[in-house]
């Protein structure tokens, strides 16, 4: 007797063979696995079968990269910045992101990533305005397939993938990539993106840009992992490892991970080593929590000199060549300088003008507050206080 | 609580029904339409709501997504990007909880952020309020948390028509709408035209469900059928209750419940939600500001205490009744008798 | 010449050799993996070490739990509960981790394990009494050390860790076990809860009852991962892969990891296989989305009939052993049936107790507004319908 | 904004100065205290409140923890079960909504769910509101979400001395208590005595900040220091205007508000947060509520628009300054030529 043994149960044909086969989904975890050291071309014997033309490119865009860097940065002294997150040191995945991109492609950039949507082809005026201050996105996200910079970490993250399944529900090759830091890895959204991104086989690719600080949290207090990338498995989904100082290895990952994806081969996820040169933003101070020490040893691994090192050896670093690629990028600086100096032309009514598709009764009768607000400060500066308030601000 | 709209084929329908008949004329019209959830596939959602809208429509256009409410309205930011019209289900009041941020900073900015560039045409279905029986989680009121949301539109429907009109409405709006369905109405009836649902109702319009002249009960979705029970046992005691169903709570419609209250000069905001902070204090303050010499007595609340939500065998004592609304209908200074300070 | 040769700058001793050495905590992932099917005991060379003493220990519990089960449903049929969630078929995984734990320790369950709590001591009906509805928790957290039963799926997790965390920084050797389904895996409370825990080396023990299903929706919609067991990498923790239908297996691998967190080791991951053979709750209709069939290849593999093999090749199960545990596991549930069949005695202003440590003039006022009512109501009561309402449910 | 106690050893220190002064008294005088958040340890967090006390302490006492916040006070629930007092920084207002399930679900019920068995003293520290030039996400005046969320109190200082004062009271609580610190005010600066700082503050009273007869303007954090300067500027208009700052918003001194604006007769509530759901809602009727009679006028609200924050350039036309206080002042029917229709 037993205790199954019960009137309507005849459960005694015990299976001793284990778990019925259905148990679980079956994906063999060995091919998502990063391998152990970040991948690199330069400096390995694969760096010779790169092409002078991707890697003069590259090097192109990396120089300006490092030069708008470094005009935004001064733009925050001159206070025409609120703030700037800097990408120095960075340059390499921005630039990366950017070009393993085609035009019908989207780009999910983070606070930190207007140098890719610069190198994108956004107009960096346009990609500044969050952080100038003027407006909370200073384009239109479709005409450039960018989204909004994003500032509540790894919330764009899902974004990016519900944007790729619509893509592919729709019929469109169209695929996503997404940008994170190491510290939003830790975030909820990163993981619920990354699994409903698995699940749906979404065209969408992951870069998180380990720079090595959450602010002033070291990756040590982030995670435990073994990589990143190692939480990939996690979700089903392969993860890969980069240097992401070396452009041309950078390039090539996204640029794989992007053919996968767009061919219906699903999500990766790519973790690319690298190190935030500058402080976390102009109103930081990094010495409180990190040794200058550390950071020489990152200016040792900079991305710049690492392919400067290649084109010289094959005696593309002419002066003729290191100049004109100077001269661009002081062009943009100049530019961005010139027009980030005038002051932006802001109507405050824009306030109420995209709350609602429709404008509702109580904005119109806000909005008319304020207008008559603004009418009466106009009269009051024309008469004692004329010329100090920019007027363009004050225009209803 | 029955409507005015002719009676072509009426018979008797649920508010749950005339939901699923939304969903699914809405999906039929409109291939961007898409239905996201947990449990809303194959079981048709725990309520049932989304009953056979996959099997008629296609996994991909209702699915059942894994267990993660940020990751449901994260996504559907993403597809209403791309030109869907997300419809999202969350399963229960609190459990939309984990998708705040997603709501607040995201699906409530997006449009205003790119200056129109990126509309968040999406629908956001939250089963709410108590009365069911539910246990611990299963039976917030909400809704305070999204009216102080700029960006938001905040739907409930009362009524087995409106559920219809407004979930049509709402998913045919352009911005983003949080649609509150009043759980415990679910199951209520009502003859209805099934085959000839009423047009789309505009959203922001309150409706008057019942004139009266002696005071204003304004209330919404839950407490509606308490609110019409009250003002019928009010005439007992000589008053002739006027009821305001507001139907939509953003945006408010202030000329309707003005236009009442100046009538009667007297009002009670009635829902379950908890009094302090909740949307009884918004609509009071507002109505004072806009009617203040035509009041005979302060508008008063009754609303559910400030109390985390109680358990199922005690939630009948939280919840506004017939009793608790006449009693503070007594309240309105009918007589000189008045004394301060014992308001809520 | 090259564009990093700036003034103030010397960068050009780039460094061919990679990344910098610290640039991310280094943790061997091999180890870090689960076996690639579930680990079992019973039917395996294994079982022949297993002590008679506990499998009949196991058995007694399994089948209290089974009966346990059976009456809690029953009652749902009565109007006594307001919902039941079964863990018919998950009894294994329920009893092995009451037994996992020691009395200094906590157990974190969801709505799910009330069996669990029970099999750690506490009372049925106190375990019942969020589902019978008479309020949120019927216990003293305190008492058995069995934290409040929880809904929001995965939410306790964190909780779990923090608690461990507390007791190691006050230099207590106190575990926390803490329960989730394979639903609960997807939320980013899951993924928030597995990094703090392997960051802080808490003693924490994260127990997925993988059985197939979340409510309706099955463990392919959830997770594309190769197992559940798999997404500890990413957090640096071991996985664990158990059959969870084979108690002794599941016993030995809670212990295991209950010793290591207990040790300093830090948290484990495991994962038990298991099966949901009754519909989500009562109020399910699991019709809807799987069929029988399925559910009769998981009888088969029925953790009671699993167990009764092992104890009948050792001739343990005689009929008086059988009679016994059956007796005992009746005695239960008439003792459950009887107590949950008397009214609850409630008190309507406990609604006000407990909201603050202090009541506030607020809630004191709305609680004189309901003793107010309550009173009225019994005077009425007394008049026209006395003996209606139970009289208890209205005593202020 | 100067206070009344003794001028022992007074000396100039700002609101920022006097949070960490609270916390690493706190910490000192209670092991159980433990502070902990994004960037709290060796940065001292981005607004520098907890700056010295990973050194002072120890990392354990002082945790920098990982990017999570459900993560920080879900586990900081489980610490506060095991007997610690948690004292968690969120980083700013709009950082603490990945945060909001653990709040109002566990959080704020703990102590109710358990009938006290399990208290929840924990402090939850929230950078908020604008006026500092904060690009999106960074300005938010969340406070209508936790006022209507029960079981919480909230809490904001607007002065350097309260700043010390309620959040020594906040720590002490048995219960939780969001501590709203408003931003702007950080760097603000009043003479204080740091060598024997004013003994801690109960929650739940309101403090007069100014005496006045015409009308009561009723404020707290961030909008005391405009409202100040009405009142002063409110004098060249004959007005001499009474400020009450909240302090508390829940608990909610219904009795130092209602005695001043029965007093008054006249009353304006001034918040940064938006008008519509926020708490000038809720302050306003149940003013109302109370001292109907007493009231020339309805009490009316100066608040942030119904808008999401703006964007810096433009966020001066959002928050309430001197101007639309007094416009607001004006209204309250001081002649006979008010029409009724002109509220906000
Ligand atoms: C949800 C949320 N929490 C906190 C912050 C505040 N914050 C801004 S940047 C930052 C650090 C982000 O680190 P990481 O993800 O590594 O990106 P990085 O800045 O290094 O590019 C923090 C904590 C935020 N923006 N969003
Ligand atoms: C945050 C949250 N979202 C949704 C729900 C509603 N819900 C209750 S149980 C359940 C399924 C849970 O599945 P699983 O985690 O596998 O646990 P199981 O029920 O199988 O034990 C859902 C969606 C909830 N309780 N909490
Ligand atoms: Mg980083
Ligand atoms: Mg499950």
């Amino acid at each position: 007797m037993t205790v199954l043994e019960q009137p309507g149960s005849s459960r005694n044909k015990s299976s001793l063979a284990g778990p019925p086969p259905a148990w679980r989904p079956r994906v063999d975890p060995a091919p998502l696995l990063p391998d152990e050291e970040p991948y690199r071309i330069l400096g390995t014997d694969a760096a010779a079968r790169l092409d002078s033309g991707l890697l003069t490119r590259l090097y192109a865009q990396l120089v300006r990269g490092r030069r708008y860097n470094a005009q935004a940065t001064a733009l925050t002294r001159q206070g025409r910045l609120a703030v700037y997150p800097s990408s120095t040191g960075q340059e390499a995945c921005e630039v990366a992101a950017a070009l393993a991109l085609e035009e019908r492609d989207w780009l999910f950039p983070s606070y930190r990533d207007t140098l890719a949507a610069v190198a994108r082809g956004l107009d960096p005026v346009q990609a500044l305005t969050l952080l100038r201050g003027d407006w909370h996105c200073g384009y239109d996200p479709h005409e450039h397939r960018i989204a909004p910079l994003c500032t509540p970490l790894a919330t764009q993250l899902p974004h990016a993938v519900g944007l790729a399944h619509a893509a592919r529900l729709k019929g469109d090759e169209v695929v996503a990539l997404a940008m994170v830091g190491d510290g939003g890895t830790s975030e909820g959204d990163f993981h619920e993106a990354l699994n409903f991104a698995e699940l749906w086989q979404a065209p969408v690719v992951f870069l998180v840009q380990n720079n090595g600080f959450a602010i002033s949290v070291p990756l040590a207090k982030q995670t435990a992992a073994p990589s990143l990338a190692h939480k990939a498995v996690g979700y089903g989904m392969p993860g890969r490892l980069v240097d992401g100082n070396d452009a041309p290895a950078m390039h090539e990952v996204l640029g794989e991970a992007v053919q996968r994806a767009r061919r219906g081969g699903g999500p990766t996820l790519v973790e690319a080593v690298t190190y935030r040169i500058e402080a976390h933003t102009n109103a930081d101070d990094a010495t409180r929590y990190r040794t200058d020490a550390e950071v020489e040893t990152w200016r040792a691994h900079d991305p710049i000199a690492l392919l400067e090192h290649e084109l010289a050896g094959r005696g593309l670093l002419t002066d003729e060549f290191v100049a004109t690629t100077r001269e661009s990028a002081e062009q943009l600086a100049a530019d961005l300088r010139e027009r980030m100096n005038a002051d932006p032309v802001l109507n405050p009514m824009d306030l109420f003008t995209h709350v609602f598709a429709e404008q509702t009764g109580q904005l119109r009768a806000q909005a008319a507050q304020l207008r008559a607000e603004l009418e009466a400060e106009a009269a009051g500066h024309t008469e004692d206080t004329a010329g100090t308030a920019p007027a363009e601000e004050a225009r209803p | 609580m029955t409507t005015t709209a002719p009676a072509t084929a009426r018979k008797p329908a649920t508010m749950a029904q005339a939901l699923t008949r939304a969903l699914r004329d809405a999906m039929a019209e409109d291939p961007a339409v898409h239905v996201m959830g947990e449990d809303v596939g194959a079981l048709g959602g725990v309520f049932r709501i989304t009953d056979g809208l996959a099997k008629e429509f296609g996994e991909d256009r209702c699915t059942d997504t894994a267990l993660a409410e940020a990751g449901i309205l994260g996504t559907a930011v993403g597809m209403a990007m791309y030109g869907l019209r997300p419809v999202v289900e969350m399963q229960f009041d609190a459990f939309a909880y984990p998708a705040f941020e997603q709501l607040v900073s995201h699906v409530a900015r997006m449009r205003n952020r790119t200056r129109g560039a990126v509309p968040m045409p999406l629908t956001i279905r939250i089963p709410y309020g108590g009365g069911i029986g539910g246990v611990e989680h299963h039976s917030d009121s909400s809704e305070a948390y999204y009216l102080a949301t700029p960006g938001l539109h905040v739907v409930t429907p009362a009524t087995v028509e409106d559920a219809y009109g407004l979930l049509r409405a709402a998913i045919a709006s352009d911005d983003p709408v949080v649609f509150l369905e009043p759980k415990r109405l679910y199951w209520s009836k009502a003859e209805w035209s099934p085959d000839t649902p009423t047009a789309v109702a505009p959203l922001g319009r309150a409706e008057i469900r019942r004139r009266g002249s002696s005071a204003t009960l304004i209330t919404y979705g839950p407490s509606l059928p308490a609110c019409m029970e009250a003002a019928e046992a009010g005439r007992a005691e000589g008053w002739d209750l006027e009821v305001v169903d507001l139907r939509s709570l953003v945006p408010f419609d202030d000329e309707t419940v003005c236009a009442s209250v100046r009538r009667t000069g007297r009002a009670v905001v009635v829902h379950e939600a908890g009094g302090f902070g909740g949307p009884g204090g918004e609509i009071a303050a507002r109505i004072t500001e806009r009617c203040f010499h035509h009041l005979e007595a302060p508008v008063l609340r009754v609303a559910g205490f400030d109390i985390p939500y109680p358990p199922p065998m005690l939630e009948r004592h939280h919840l506004p009744g017939v009793d608790r609304i006449l009693d503070t209908v007594a309240r309105l200074q009918w007589e000189s008798d008045w004394t301060e300070g014992r308001g809520a």
